[in-house]
């Protein structure tokens, strides 16, 4: 496959559960600095994309190009060095740790067995932990156990610890879940700010967050693409409207 | 200083902690028991090893491993060749029809010391192989298992399979490691009588020297950005993962630690005990080396320690006065531990003492919540308000 | 000596302890006789009227199921010995101690027996690996063990006295017999995977091979408590040997005799020699599964000899009827008497002095017939062999000469 | 160690054909014998996650009961001598499976999603079963009378023996698995035992009482293992320890075999059972027992999902 300017190139991606094809042949192109949203009914295949990109569920066929790099076949851990963060659709943090602790295991540096052991609280660690911590609206509780966050405050904790990699593309699957309209207000924000030097490719149901946030929206069915565009277009798509939309 | 202080230690309650046990295993223990009872205890400590290495792999990494005797059988095989070839100079076997090999090797009518046996000749590399065979064959199992995800029970099954495959193994090649008998009648380290009360004594202070050494280094660890990560993976082992850890290579890591323990442990038993058998690397000792884990409280370094030294006592004063309830008390120790007391020792020293002794740490503790959730709410109003 | 005979304890006595007592206690001992200092130079539990002993054996674990006999039967002696007024006019108080099948504990046990009990003699341990993780502490601590099992030699220490077979007593006469009655050439040697089994195959072939002028067609061992023996035994159909000699110990003999059976493998078709089936394990085995075999041992519950028959009334008043005697029970048997004997020609309790006079001991009302002590600490003993018959009895068809123990057998090695 | 044709070289092929067939009937009767011992487990393990490390101590329970059977037959119906095996088999069952039930009631159910626990807790209950068993039976292995008609052989050459205790316990296991596979699949109590193990919640919401049909699971598992444990005594003794001795085989055939999987469990008793008989013809005893686990294990390593891995999307 040729080299292309794109962020993520997938293609022809693949993967069959006991021949039940969850992604069919799906060619799916992202830019630098976009942000993409990817919507569609349940079991269309959403949030296995995002399993097949960041190593998580292994492809059937096909090639997911990261940076002209191929991802298939690359050790978890190895693709979130090369830049791909990912959040999961129930807020994933660590429940016994501060956020601070929370924030800074996800520091890019020292994860080798002896980094761990010779990782230290340096002061650029710090001050970095503050200014995500401070970017996601945490930076009153740093101290404060994970297990006694909202609901929105560990979604926002989990996106606040994919920023402490800088990865150049982040994957968040379902972010505003469970969210208060307030708290949703804030998310919005902070995608746009942190869109500003990185891709973001988004799921998410709530079509009126989508239509503030998205540049472009991509509409799964069936494993396979439905329709792609704007959000105007999208739901001017009779297609779409019919799968999804109509009911 | 102050950080090998906070870190290693553990501050001022973590220091308490190593200064009682210090106390215990160096002064009131050496004064009230006879030199009898003090060796046994100096027995018990060697398990002690395993169950500090248990706490680390099964209470902090949440992996269970029940082949922890296959680690310190290999230590302790490590250590008892060096021991054998020094008791079997020509000298001492001159009756054998080949004099200068170990004794079961002539009755297996080998005529010449194997190869794998010849580097045992040298105490550096025995001591060196005490440390890195087990850690090495940790090294082997555990990546083989860990990189393909095997966790939770099937790594308990594989590795309990395995202790039972190197029993066997043992069993199957009497010319090489002695069979079923063992290796025994050990006597002298570099010329020293290891059976000496003498002896006994300086080996019994060297057991617990390493043992607090062992706990400290374990501390050491945990201080560390391990420790969070193992508290992390344990929790949420997917997000570990897709923060950018290699989440099997952790494991490994802390396998292949609690394995070169287990090994230390295994050697200073031969020292100890004189001999080394089948019988300690097997299942049942395996299995027995988690309770006296599990009854310290999984997650406590020095509760491991405590368990281990009562499990062990009440095995040989049950096996002294009742010796047919024992069973009976060991299955129910195992029952009540899992059912009722999960977190052990540790766990009932916790209860009492926040309900009991300090009433400051318990207003600490429960002011703790309130706390958190005031600034939560503050700073949520704060956000709240901006937008 | 001074005869006080009307002092003598009133105590209710077994009908061997009246043939004992007038064929051993004719001359009476008294405590008065031996002043304590005298007679315990090293400070051991011995108090003007009674001497302290250990007994070492396995009451739990998977050994516990052979060394209860050996319990029991040592139980037997120190209880006659007692009623006849004891060891050098002090009665014997027993320190039992559990095993539990564990090598380590054992060495434990025996450690805690000298050191902290200071019993003057040990009964104890049945299979070679206890004996192996005991020795060194009963060396350095300067213990006496009487040890009861048949063995496989290569061993012979000053704290010890072996009251069972050692390896060459039990195999070669033995084999000498097969041969010579079953024009046996061909043998297919069978064990479980230990040292005793192992080292006794290793002589049995020396002798088949340089002595008997045979061969063996098979040499084969399984890990203690193995239970599937189809493959071996279609091994065996396809080698035809003349005879099957097995070393099977454990609850392996059961599966073992079982699918032999089962096999269409018996008496009348083929010869099995074994050196490793008493009446003990008869009872597990069951005596229809091996009928017609061959057991070659220095006792058998059904010699006839008046001492034998004063032994097993004894026992069975003791234990029950259903209780059977075998080998190592009957030798077991022997170890109190023998230390008896020890201290008396002594004078002492001391273990220096003990071990010094135990050579040349000799022991005439032993169950097994005459036996004496050897200077290498072994008994001179004869080899029988038995057949077996389905109520779990042997049948004795040979009986040898006394044997001279030679734990270290040249040519054999 | 030898090689085939150094030890079959000197044989005719008749011999060689009886030997053969003789060698696939002891792999066959191994297999049967690890079937019957996995069977259970693969219930207890299998469907409902519980790591009952106590499975080797109820099949003794059933040995036992074969024992007590016939100790009470020999004393007071020695006529009914040739036939209470059979009987004895279902004592085993019931006694087996309501300690199994009682067991489930007072410890496994508040262990459900804590393997781990349930593998330490049962392993303390084994060792009480064990001491249990010392105390009551002695420390000495026991053997059952069996009816004359289950031993000897068949004769179906003159060079050829079937051992009749060996088509028995093949039979018995042959029987089982087919009992069981309509139990699961053509009853309704069956129906609820699988829709309780794929969804506890949804399983309570359209009524069936999970809680019981927990319990009736895991008695069932509890109860085969008593028939497995009754159908050694054919073949071998029973000691106090005689279940301990089986465990670490038990666990892992049905581990091999892919836990939750009937199929697994067949086809791996099967492998492991010819692996091990054939190791064992040509290599030393104990040596081809280690040689069959350690493929084992390396091959578990591989896959460690086993043979036949449970299809479910996680």
């Amino acid at each position: 496959m040729s080299e292309t300017d794109y962020l993520l190139a997938i293609e022809e991606l693949t993967v069959s559960f006991d021949g039940f094809k969850a992604v069919d042949s799906l060619n799916l192109y992202i830019d630098r600095n976009e942000l993409r949203v990817i919507i569609g009914p349940n079991g269309a295949g959403k949030t296995t994309v995002l399993d097949l990109i960041c190593g998580k569920t292994k492809a059937t066929g096909g090639s997911i190009k990261f940076k002209n790099r191929e991802l298939l076949g690359m050790a978890e851990h190895k693709i979130v060095h090369s830049g791909v963060g990912r959040k999961f659709q129930t807020p994933s943090i660590y429940e016994n740790l501060t956020v601070f602790e929370n924030l800074e295991l996800s520091h890019p540096v020292g994860h080798s067995v002896f980094g761990t052991l010779t990782f230290r609280r340096t002061p650029e660690v710090i001050s970095r932990i503050e200014s995500v911590a401070e970017s996601v609206y945490l930076k009153e509780l740093l101290e404060v156990e994970g297990a006694f966050l909202s609901h929105g405050q560990k979604q926002w904790l989990e996106i606040g610890m994919l920023l402490m990699q800088d990865p150049e593309l982040l994957m968040l699957d379902e972010p505003v879940a469970g969210m208060s309209p307030a708290e949703r207000e804030q998310t919005a924000e902070l995608l746009k700010k942190i869109c500003e030097n990185r891709s973001i490719l988004i799921i998410e149901h709530d079509m009126e967050f989508v239509s503030r946030i998205a540049h472009k929206v991509t509409v799964l069915h069936l494993g396979k693409i439905l329709a792609e565009g704007t959000m105007a277009e999208i739901q001017a798509n009779e297609r779409v409207q019919d799968v999804y939309l109509g009911h | 200083m102050k950080k090998f202080y906070e870190n290693v230690l553990g501050g001022r309650s973590g220091s308490i902690g190593i200064i009682i046990l210090s106390i215990l295993l160096f002064a009131i223990l050496p004064l009230a028991l006879d030199a009898f009872r003090l060796n046994l205890v100096g027995k018990y400590l060697t398990y002690a090893f395993v169950a500090v290495g248990l706490v680390l792999l099964w209470g902090n990494s949440g992996v269970l491993s029940l082949g922890q005797g296959i680690f310190f059988g290999l230590g302790g095989y490590c250590m008892a060749m060096f021991l054998k070839l020094e008791a079997s100079s020509v000298e001492n076997t001159k009756i054998q029809s080949t004099p200068g090999i170990p004794d079961f090797m002539d009755w297996n009518q080998l005529t010449h010391l194997p190869a794998m046996w010849v580097p045992f000749k040298h105490f550096p590399f025995a001591l060196l192989a005490v440390v890195l065979v087990p850690a090495l064959v940790a090294l082997i199992v555990g990546a083989a298992m860990f990189k393909r995800r095997v966790g939770g029970v099937y790594f308990a099954v594989i590795t309990q399979a395995l202790a039972l495959i190197l029993s066997l193994g043992i069993d199957g090649n009497q010319g090489l490691t002695g069979g079923r008998n063992g290796i025994t009648d050990l006597r002298t380290l570099l010329g020293w009588d290891i059976r000496t009360q003498t002896a006994q004594y300086v080996l019994y202070f060297t057991c617990c020297a390493l043992l607090i050494g062992a706990i400290l280094v374990s501390r050491l660890v945990l201080s560390t950005r391990m420790g969070r990560l193992l508290l992390a993976m344990k929790d949420k082992e997917d997000r570990v993962r897709f923060s950018g850890y290699d989440v099997a290579s952790f494991k490994v890591f802390v396998f292949c630690l609690a394995a070169a323990m287990s090994g230390v442990g295994g050697a200073l038993f031969v020292l100890q005990v004189g001999f080394i058998s089948p019988s300690l690397v097997g299942i049942v000792p395996s299995i027995e080396m988690v309770i006296f884990a599990a009854m310290g409280g999984k997650h406590s370094l020095l509760g491991a320690v405590y368990g281990t030294l009562l499990v062990n006592t009440g095995k040989s004063l049950f096996s002294e006065n009742f010796p047919q309830l024992w069973l009976f008390a060991m299955g129910g120790l195992f029952i009540a531990v899992v059912m009722l007391f999960p977190d052990g020792l540790a766990g009932i020293y916790e209860s009492v003492r926040t309900r009991f002794f300090s009433k400051g740490t318990k207003e600490k503790a429960t002011d703790k919540v309130p706390a958190v959730n005031a600034a939560a709410s503050v700073a949520l109003a704060e956000t709240g308000g901006k937008s | 000596m001074k005869p006080h005979m009307h002092h003598q304890p009133q105590k209710r006595r077994s009908f061997l302890g009246l043939i004992l007592a007038s064929a051993l206690a004719a001359h009476p001992l008294f405590a008065a006789d031996f002043p304590t200092a005298k007679v315990n130079t090293t400070g051991l539990a011995v108090t003007d009227t009674t001497v302290t002993v250990g007994q070492l054996h396995s009451a739990t674990g998977t050994m516990a199921i052979s060394e209860t006999g050996s319990i029991q039967a040592e139980q037997l002696a120190i209880d006659q010995i007692n009623a006849m007024g004891g060891v050098l006019g002090r009665q014997i108080k027993v320190i039992k101690e559990d095993g539990a099948s564990d090598w380590p504990t054992f060495a434990e046990k025996a450690k805690k027996l000298l050191v902290n009990d200071k019993v003057a003699s040990v009964f104890g341990c049945w299979t070679s690996a206890s004996r192996k993780a005991v020795l060194p502490v009963f060396e350095k601590e300067n213990g006496m063990l009487y040890y009861p099992t048949f063995y496989e030699g290569l061993e012979q220490s000053k704290n010890v006295i072996y009251t069972g077979q050692e390896a060459t007593q039990q195999i070669l006469a033995g084999l000498d017999w097969i041969a010579k009655e079953k024009k046996a050439k061909t043998f297919y040697l069978i064990g479980s995977d230990y040292i005793w089994p192992r080292t006794s195959n290793k002589i049995a072939r020396k002798h088949i091979e340089n002595v008997l002028k045979g061969s063996v067609v098979g040499e084969e061992y399984y890990a203690l408590g193995h239970t599937q023996f189809g493959s071996l035994i279609n091994k065996i159909k396809l080698k035809k040997p003349d005879v099957i000699y097995a070393i099977i110990v454990g609850g392996s003999n059961v599966s073992f005799y079982k699918q032999l059976k089962a096999a269409g493998i018996t008496s009348d078709k083929q010869t099995l020699l074994t050196i490793s089936v008493t009446e003990d394990e008869v009872l597990g085995i069951g005596g229809e599964n091996l009928t017609g075999f061959y057991s070659a041992m220095k006792y058998f519950q059904s010699l006839q000899n008046p001492n034998n028959e004063a032994f097993v009334k004894a026992f069975k008043a003791k234990y029950g009827d259903k209780s059977v005697i075998g080998d190592v029970t009957q030798a077991g048997y022997l170890g109190p008497w023998l230390w008896k004997l020890a201290c008396e020609k002594a004078g002492s309790f001391d273990v220096d002095k003990i071990a010094a006079a135990s050579p040349g001991i000799e022991f005439k009302e032993a169950p097994e017939g005459y036996v004496k002590l050897h200077e290498n600490h072994h008994l001179w003993s004869k080899l029988r062999i038995g057949q077996w018959g389905a109520d779990g009895q042997a049948k004795v068809l040979y009986e040898s000469e006394l044997i001279e123990p030679n734990p270290f057998p040249k040519g054999y090695q | 160690m030898q090689f085939p044709n150094a030890i079959l070289a000197e044989y005719t092929f008749s011999e060689i054909k009886s030997i053969f067939v003789m060698q696939g009937f002891a792999g066959l009767s191994l297999f049967s014998v690890l079937l019957l011992m996995a069977l259970g487990l693969a219930i207890i393990f299998g469907q409902m996650g519980v790591v009952n490390l106590a499975h080797g101590e109820f099949m003794a329970l059933g040995a036992y009961m074969v024992y007590l059977c016939s100790q009470i037959t020999a004393d007071h119906f020695p006529a009914f001598q040739p036939y209470y095996f059979i009987l004895a088999i279902g004592v085993a069952f019931v006694v087996a499976a309501l300690l199994g039930a009682f067991v489930e009631w007072s410890m496994i159910r508040f262990l459900y999603k804590r393997p781990l626990d349930t593998l330490l807790a049962t392993w303390g209950l084994s060792l009480i079963m064990q001491q249990a068993f010392r105390s009551i039976f002695g420390a000495r292995e026991v053997t059952p009378t069996l009816p004359e008609w289950l031993m000897g052989s068949f004769k179906p050459t003159e060079t050829i023996d079937i051992p009749i205790n060996g088509v028995f316990v093949m039979g018995l296991s042959l029987l089982l698995t087919l009992g069981i596979y309509i139990f699961m699949f053509r009853s309704r109590t069956g129906l609820h035992m699988r829709a309780t193990v794929q969804n506890r919640t949804m399983s309570g919401a359209v009524g069936i009482n999970t809680g019981l049909v927990d319990r009736f699971t895991f008695a069932m598992g509890c109860g085969i293992a008593g028939v497995a444990g009754a159908a050694f005594t054919t073949i071998g003794s029973t000691g106090p320890d005689s279940g301990s001795r089986y465990i670490v085989d038990t666990f892992l055939v049905v581990v091999f075999g892919g836990a939750g999987s009937m199929l697994g469990t067949i086809v791996s008793s099967f492998g492991i059972a010819q692996a091990q008989s054939v190791s064992e013809f040509f290599l030393e005893g104990t040596m081809g027992k280690v040689a069959t686990l350690m493929a084992i294990v390396v091959i578990l390593m591989f896959r460690p999902q086993g043979l036949f891995p449970s299809k479910v999307r996680s």
